[in-house]
Parts: C-alpha cells; structure tokens; sequence
C-alpha cells in the first residue's frame, strides 16, 4: 500500500499526472466543435498522432543487447509497426484531406 | 547541451500535436493541421534517435542498422498502403493502422517487462497497462479491419457479454498479480496478453459492419492510452502528452459520431440495432401501397424540371454510382435544370462518405449542399432524386417517437414537388426499420441498382 | 551557461515546462468564446484565481522563524493580501453573477 | 499517506480551476463556475496548512495563530468590501484585489531572497521574475484604481515612453545581475522592486481612464505569471496551473476586450483617444444644424407611441439614471407603450455595464435586447430614446472608413421613425469624435442631465 501511495506523493509523478489532466481537458476543448463531415479525417489524423509510441519502440531498439536477439527482433517489428502508424496515418490522412480541399479551391 | 535540444524538440512535438489537432477539426485548415503534426512527430523521432541518452547509464541508443532498417521499411509500406486505398476504404485502413499502433505498444511492454533489470510498482503497472491496453487495442482493430472488407461477418455470439465480463475479470486479477508482486511467474504475464487478445476480438465481434467508425475511434482512444503508458514509462513528454491528447479526443470524437447518428455508446456497443437486426424488424406495420415510376417518366419529369436535388445514400456507395450520378448531373446541367445535391451527415456509412464519394467523381463542391441548406430550399425543387439513402430521409425521425431514430435530423424531401425513390427492393435500411415515405402519395419508387439505373437513366435523357 | 541550460534538461523541469505549455493552451481553449457580457465576471473570476499565490504567502508564513519578526511580518501581510484578493475576488464575482442571474430566472 | 491527500487536493484544485473558467464563459453556468472554483481554492488552501511539509526537513508548517489570522483579517475585510462596493464601481474593486495579489507575490519573493540558503540558479530567476511582475502588477493596479475612482487624474507624461524603455532596461540589467551571481549585495534586488514599481506606475498613468477595463484585465493575467512563478519555486502544481490558467486565459480576454471595441491592444496602450483627447478633435468638420425637442413634445410623442426602445449609454450610468428610466418603462407600460431596450456590447465603460446597471434598477432581464435583436426590431420602433449613449449609435462606424471607430458595429437607430437625444451638451463621447446623428433629419436634441429629464418626462407624461 505504501508503494502504492509513493506513486503519489513523488514529486516526479504527481508533475506527470498533472500533465495528465491538463492533456485530457485539453483533447477534450480542442475537439468539441467538429462539422460532422471532418470526423473521419480527424479519426484518422488523431490515429497518426498516437503512432508517437514509435517513440518508445525506437528506445527499446536502440538499448536491446547486440546478441539478444529476441530483443532484437521484437524491437526491430515494434519500430515497423510503430513507422506504418504513423507514416501510413498522415498519408491516409492527407490523401483525405486532399479530396475535400481541391474541391473548395475551385469555389 | 544536446538533452536539451532533445527536450526542446519534444516541447515542440508536444506544441504540434496540440496545434494540429486544433486544425484538423476546421475545414480550412485541417489539411495543414495534420502536415504540422506530421512535422512535429518527424523531429521528435529523429531527435529521439540521434540525442537520446539513458538517463541512468548516460548511454546512447545504438542498433542504428535495425532502427533505420524498420524506419525505412514502415515508411515504404505505409506511404504505399495509404496512397494505393480506395476512398471508400479508408476506415479500413485507419483501422489496419490503429492496429499497428497497439501492437507496437505491446511489444515495447513486453521487451521491458523480459528486461532482466527490477522494476518499481509504478513501473510495473505502466508496463502491464500499456501491454494489456495494446493488445486489446490490436485485437479490436483487426476484427473491424475484417469486418469493414467483408473478410469477418457480423455474428452475435451467445452469452458475449457474460463472456467478456469473465474475461475482463481475469485480467484484473492477473493483473494485480503480476503488479503485486506475488508472483514472478512470467507465464501470468503471458496469460494477460492472450486474455487481452481473446477480450479485443469479442468485444467487436458482435458489433454491427457499419458501426465500425465509431469503433475504430475508440480503439484509436484506446491505443492513446496505450502510448501514454509508454511516456510514464519512459518519462517522455511528447509520448505523454500526444498520447493523452489522442485519448482524450477519440472519446469526444467518438461520443460526437454517436451523436451524429442520434444514437448513444452503449447502444452501439452492445449493438441494439447493427447490422444484424437490419431487415427483420419489417413488417411490425401494415404495409400500405407504392407507386412505381417508369425510367422513361423520370426521365421525362427530370428533364423538364427547373430544379432537381439528388439525395445519395449508403446504396449510391454500395453500386459505386457516383461517376454515373455526375453523368446523370452534367446531362441535365446541360438541359438548364439545376441540379444540387443533399447530403446529410450520416449518410452512408462513415462521416463524410458522400463527400468524399463525389469528390472521386468530381462533382463540384458548391453543389453540395448540407443539411440545413438543403432543407431550405426543399420547398423550391421540383424533383428529388433518392439514390439508395433510407434512414435519412425516414420521416418516422421526426414524427415517431416509438422510433429507434427519432430524434435523428432528416432531409425533409416531402417538403418538395415530386419524390423519386431509387432502391432495389422494399428492404429497410441500415437502421432496420420500415420507412413510411415511401408509401406516401408524392413518393414514386424506381428499383434497381443505383449504377444501372442511373445509366439507363443517362441514356433516356439523351434522347428526351 | 551550462547552469543554465541544466534548467531545461533537469527532468523536474522539462515536466514543469510542459505543465506550463499545456495550462497556456488551455487557457487559450476555455476562454476563446465568452460573450462580451460575460467579460467583466469572467475578468474578476480570473482575478480570483490567481488569489492562488495565498498558498505560497502560507507555505512562506508557516516556515518563517519564531523569532524572525520582519519575516513574520512581511509573511502576515503577504497572507492578508492573498485572502483579500481570494475571498473579495470570489465574493465581488458572485454579486455580479447574481445580478445577471436572479433576473433570468424571473424570465 | 498525507502528503498523498495534499497532492490530490492540489489536483482537484487545479481541475475546479479549469472548470470553474470554463463554466464562467457560459451564461448559463456563470455563476456555479464561479463556486466552484471558489471550492477549489478554499480545499487547496486547507490541505496546505495542514498538510504540507518541507520536502528537505519534512517538517510541517507553524505559526498557525499567524496564519489564521491573517486569513481571517483578509476574509473579513474582502468579503465586507465585496459587499458593499457599488455595482458600477466593480472594476475599481477588481482592480484593488489584482493589486492586493501581485503585492501578495511580491512579499513572498521578498522573503524567500532574504532566506539565508543559497539558491540555485533556477531558484533565482524564479524568485526575482516573480519579484519583479507582481510589484508591477501591485503598482499598475494601484493606479488603475485610483484613475477609476478619480483620484488620479488622466495625465500625458512627456517622454513617457523613452523612460518606460529605460526602466525597463534598468530591470532586466539588474535583474541579469543578481540572477547570474555578479554580485550579492541586496540593494540591487531592492533596486529591481524601485524600478518595477515605476515601471508600473508610468506604464497605467498616461492610458484614458475609460481603458482601464482593458488594462486591468492585462494586469490580471501579469498577476497570474506572477502567482505561476510561486508555483515553480515551491514546485506546487495548484499555483503552477492556477496562475498560467489566469496568464493566458487572461491575455485572451484583454484581446477580446479590445475587439469588442474595435482597437487593437497596441492602440490601447499607447492612449490613441484615450480620456485625454476627448473634445479635442469635434470640429473638425462644418457641424450642421440641429433641432431640439421640448420635454412636453417628447412626451406626447411617447405617449402616442406603440413601441418605443431606449438605448441607455455612458451618460446614464454617469447621472445615475437607471431608477428613473425603470419609472419612465413603467409609466409607458401602464399606457400601453410596449418598450424595450437596446444594448450595445460596449456602451458604458465595462463590458456588461449597461446590464447591471438596468438589472440594479429591477428592469426585467427579458426587455433587455442584445444589439443584433435590437437592430433586427428596431424599424418597428415610433421612438428610440438615447440616454446618454453617443458612439455607440455613431453612424460613422458604419460610413466613414476614416473614423477611428470605424468598423464597430452599432446600433442602427436611423431605422425607427423618430430618435431622441439625451445629452447635457453637444460634446463627444469616450472616442473624442463628432456623431452626424445628431444633425440627420430624424433626430432631435433633448439637452439636460439624464436623471433630472428623465424625472421631469415622468411627470410630464403622467399628465398626457
Ligand atoms: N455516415 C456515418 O458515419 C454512419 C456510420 C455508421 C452508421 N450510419 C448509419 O447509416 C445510415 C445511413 O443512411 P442512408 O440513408 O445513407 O443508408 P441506409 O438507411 O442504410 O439505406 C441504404 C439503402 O440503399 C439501398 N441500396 C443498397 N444497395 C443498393 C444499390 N446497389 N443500388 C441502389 N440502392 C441500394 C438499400 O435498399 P435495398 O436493399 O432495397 O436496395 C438501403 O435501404 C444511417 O442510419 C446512419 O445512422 C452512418
Ligand atoms: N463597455 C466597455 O467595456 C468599454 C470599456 C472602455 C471603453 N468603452 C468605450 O466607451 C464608449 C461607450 O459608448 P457610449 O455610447 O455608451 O458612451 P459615450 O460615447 O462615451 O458617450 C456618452 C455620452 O453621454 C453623455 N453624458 C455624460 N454625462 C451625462 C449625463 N449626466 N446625462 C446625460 N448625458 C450624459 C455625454 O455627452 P455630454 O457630455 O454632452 O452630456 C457623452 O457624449 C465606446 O466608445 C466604447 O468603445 C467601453
């Protein structure tokens, strides 16, 4: 229970869990009035964006044994996985945005 | 020096996503929004790479060949999947890329928890969250993935919600296990994982095809959590932050679509009217009589209109008619009738279907018309063109109250001169309920493909 | 300079800085849409929280030594100004609220 | 365990911040936001004095007898000034309690520099920056104070920006002194709180008294970094979140302000019609002729009305007018004269004024119409009675691109059938610029002080 409540009270994670709250009342503020016709591009850019754990794929990566290749390997598919998130996300995104956004210059 | 410029570029990350989530969700700047974003994660990735020191060991990232070689690889098969889909997929591949995301969450648990070093409870619950969230996150996705191309059917499974509730149960058990410390058997570890996996395919299994946007958004949610966990784990600011911004916005975004369909989350997850039910609920009324129209007639009736609107549906999609539907367009254009188009924001089967589908099939923007405009001047149109909508033009969403969609704002087509109804049959729906309009006196019915009969219709006007 | 640049790498910090960035976004978010009538409450609210530096004159006030009395001083003012900006920004707001209010619900 | 439940007492705290703000930018929720907040506050402020310790000594706070002292004195002084200070002086008391924090801020920097322990670098620029803002806001505020209840009249300091620049200057040397460890002795730090405190003083005096609404709410968000520093030195999340919430959201609102006048901030501060100019730039066109109206004709022309609207301005808050105008609403009411009134956004001298003003005199909130509604009815309108209002109805907001309230929005009472003008003179308003109004045909002068005409119509029309 006192490791529990440690979890608190470090002064390191109670800065965390305030950045916390503020991301998610913020996520909340940022989105509330979207024209029905963005969610899907917006879906789809909010996808591309928590592709940002590749992050942490490519630091797993880079620290894993040069002979543990369990590691290794695991690793080396997180960073691809974590690449087509991201990668694939924007573009989806885009080639998205892109049909709604050629047809609104001819205008 | 260098760990700062590291942080420097996270703080900017950070500042990005925020920024371009803020601009994707406006239409004018929702394009450059997500190239912001784009940019932010491309510096803080390359930053991560090169100025990354372990906080402990003051060490540097090494295995350059095995990161770059994966950055490289993910890049060419993203960037080619993504530019290759059909419009009309993209949920599809939105939702092949959540999947990705989960997994990769996973994984990173996984290689930290096999890490020989001891971890603090705080970590160790960082590190069982994030593989359990990931897991379920990749397991839900890639059943909506096969869903949405048709590779999985929809199938109520007996007892689904008893079993997920088990399920669930287990896992927190396990989970408090492996966290509590009171045991170190790895294999409980593993058991998490499996139980997470079977919980993230019932959970969407029995959800109905059509659902899945709504879904794939909240597993998007989910797998923002999943990240969060791994910036706690790391103590990385931009993983923490885009994570929980990610998470935070799916579940807006994914009450908002809810809201779009007047429906609520639970109804959708516990799928009280998806795909399944779609056609049975028929008949619960006496059926009056319809009208059937000619092609001929409707082309006569088109041609010497002043004003005709088209109302396209989920079935224009399905016949993938929307190159005939501009043809049918250009040829009354060309007549002097003025032709527009009324879409309503849950037509079809994802946010924005119809304007991406007649975008495909360059249909002039400021000919689409929104809702509300459309229903403006409704009363002014001579003739309406459904092609393959139902639910949104079922005037039981404003008249019913018993109905499952009342409530729903509808293109009010009765507000106009004539009504002409495409569809292939008397079936209902995506809603599964019996539309009235089309029994009432104005409502003339055309079955057929909407492809077809959109070409035959072509054809007859070019010789009116 | 390298204490100074030690600001921004010290992991406390950069968790501060990102609080930092997140509260100004928010900030931004929440207020974006106030109607013009709303200002002066809104203003005098704001005024009210920012009475939050009362906890820094307590922190400061509870520390100071038995028999440092320019401290004690200085610390009691601090602690009498922050509640004054507390309490009469909090109170001031709400009869300007009630002002708008009571006459509403008589609609 | 205690230090646990401080830390979640912070973090509530921080949460009712966020949404206590959100809450007072709905109307509807105002006031509940305002509570809540409240709430917030006063756990947070609880939980630390008897909950916090030092994180080195981990010893806990003393001195209770002091502190609760304190708190009561301030509690029973704030609350008695809240409550008894005129509706209309509020910014006067907004403005003295921004004031009383920076002062707050300023002390608390004050006797953490005078503590014998070395600082770290970042301690230090946190001390000194906090020193530094909340004197500025202290002496900005006390200034703003004492120009809005009249004491310190509006006055141009001759090269007012050239020593503003070399008090600045001055501020940031010493401050890069003491900051970087140059030298240890005090009398600098004392010497950056001189400079801060003219510093502050010369930045407010030479701004029109009428702006001062905006400068408050410029110092507001000044107090809130000044608070936000608090929060960095004791690494206290609650005032971290709580003053940049103020900093920013604040900063927003004096941009707002400054729309909802039509000036950009940068005009505001540099005084480009603030009160100084006033009656100085009328005459620069020929004047026209005007026409007066007789208090008796005035009446009968009311008494005869269906509807009339009154647009109440700067000069009825001026002559304290809102009780007599609520008996001319009646009178008329009794008549059968249905009346109404317009309110412009900004008139008066605070956003809002107009509102409680008239709310103070008991005039139904659902008479009151926002200035687009106004607009929208007001060619309906026989009569539309100006109190005390003058740019707020200057046609030339509208016509004349070189008028520098052009662009404003105003209210649009050419439209009604007849307009009637009280004022005491021909003089401008708040902007300094002459009103066509009053020389276009429709219009007719009716000259006096608000209060005493209006009585004086009372009496008339009771005769009618
Ligand atoms: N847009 C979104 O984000 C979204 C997401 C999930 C769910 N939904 C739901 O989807 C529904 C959308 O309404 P809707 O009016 O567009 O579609 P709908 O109510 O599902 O009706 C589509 C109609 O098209 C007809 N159809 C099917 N294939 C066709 C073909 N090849 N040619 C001609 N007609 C064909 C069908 O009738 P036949 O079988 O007789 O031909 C059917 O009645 C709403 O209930 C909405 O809540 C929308
Ligand atoms: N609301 C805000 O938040 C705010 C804040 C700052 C500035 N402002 C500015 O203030 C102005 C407000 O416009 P406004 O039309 O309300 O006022 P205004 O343009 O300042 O005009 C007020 C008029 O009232 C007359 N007056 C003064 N004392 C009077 C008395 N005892 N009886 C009768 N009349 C009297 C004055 O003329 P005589 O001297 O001839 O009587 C003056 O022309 C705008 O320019 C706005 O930008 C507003």
């Amino acid at each position: 229970m006192d490791q529990f409540t440690s979890i608190f009270t470090d002064a390191a994670s109670y800065r965390l869990i305030t950045i916390v709250i503020l991301s998610i009342f913020l996520g909340i503020e940022v989105i509330s009035r979207v024209p029905s016709v963005l969610h899907t591009p917006l879906m789809s850019g909010a996808n591309a964006i928590h592709g940002v754990v590749i992050i942490g794929a490519i630091i797993v990566m880079g620290q894993a044994g040069a002979d543990d290749y369990l590691a290794l390997m695991l690793g080396f598919l997180a960073v691809v996985l974590g690449t087509l998130n991201v990668v694939g996300g924007f573009v989806v995104t885009d080639r998205m945005l892109e049909m709604f956004s050629k047809k609104k210059k001819t205008k | 020096m260098e760990s700062t410029i590291l942080l420097l570029s996270y703080l900017i990350g950070s500042i990005t996503f925020i920024i371009g989530l803020k601009m994707l969700s406006h239409p004018e700047t929702a394009r450059k929004g997500n190239l912001v974003a784009a940019a932010g994660m491309t510096l803080a990735i390359f930053a991560t790479i090169f100025l990354w020191e372990n906080p402990n060991t003051h060490e540097r990232l090494h295995n350059y060949g095995w990161i770059f070689g994966g950055l490289i690889i993910g890049t060419i098969v993203g960037t080619m999947a993504a530019k290759k889909v059909q419009m009309t997929s993209m949920p599809e591949m939105v939702s092949l890329f959540n999947g990705m995301g989960g997994a990769c969450a996973m994984l990173i648990s996984l290689i930290e928890y096999r890490k020989p070093e001891a971890k603090s409870m705080g970590e160790m619950i960082v590190v069982v969250l994030g593989m359990l969230i990931g897991t379920v996150s990749f397991a839900g996705s890639m059943v909506a993935w096969g869903k949405l191309n048709g590779r999985i059917k929809d199938r109520t499974i007996p007892g689904a919600q008893a079993i997920n509730f088990l399920l669930f149960g287990g896992m927190i058990v396990l989970a408090i296990m492996v966290i509590g410390g009171f045991t170190s058997n790895p294999y409980l570890f593993y058991g998490i994982l499996a139980l997470a996996a079977a919980y993230g395919i019932l959970f969407v299994m029995p959800i109905g095809g059509a659902d899945m946007p709504v879904v794939i958004s909240l597993l998007n949610s989910f797998t923002g959590c999943a990240a969060a966990f791994g910036g706690f784990l790391y103590d990385n600011p931009v993983m923490l932050t885009g994570g929980i911004l990610v998470g935070s916005a799916g579940t807006i975004l994914t009450i908002l679509m809810c809201k779009a369909m007047n429906r609520s989350l639970k109804n959708v997850l516990i799928g009280s009217f998806g795909g399944q039910k779609a056609g049975t609920a028929a008949g619960d009324k006496e059926q009056g009589a319809y009208k059937e129209i000619s092609l001929n007639d409707t082309a006569v009736l088109m041609a010497y209109a002043q004003k005709v609107m088209i109302i396209p549906g989920y079935g224009l999609a399905v016949a993938q008619a929307q190159h005939a539907c501009h043809e049918l367009e250009k040829v009354l254009e060309e007549k002097g009738v003025e032709v527009s188009y009324g879409i309503h924001p849950v037509a079809g089967r994802m946010p924005g279907h119809m304007n991406v589908l007649l975008a495909e099939a360059d249909v002039p923007y400021e000919k689409l018309l929104e809702m509300e405009d459309a229903n403006d001047q409704m009363a002014s149109e001579n003739v309406v063109l459904i092609l393959g909508a139902n639910d949104v033009v079922n005037p039981a969403a404003k008249d019913d109250p018993a109905s499952p969609i009342f409530g729903m704002p509808i293109l009010e087509v009765e507000k106009a001169e004539h009504v002409i109804v495409n569809k292939r049959s008397m079936k209902p729906g995506y809603a599964g309920i019996e539309n009235e309009l089309f029994f009432r006196p104005k409502t003339s019915m055309l079955f057929g493909d909407a492809k077809k009969v959109l070409q035959s219709l072509v054809a007859e006007l070019k010789q009116v």
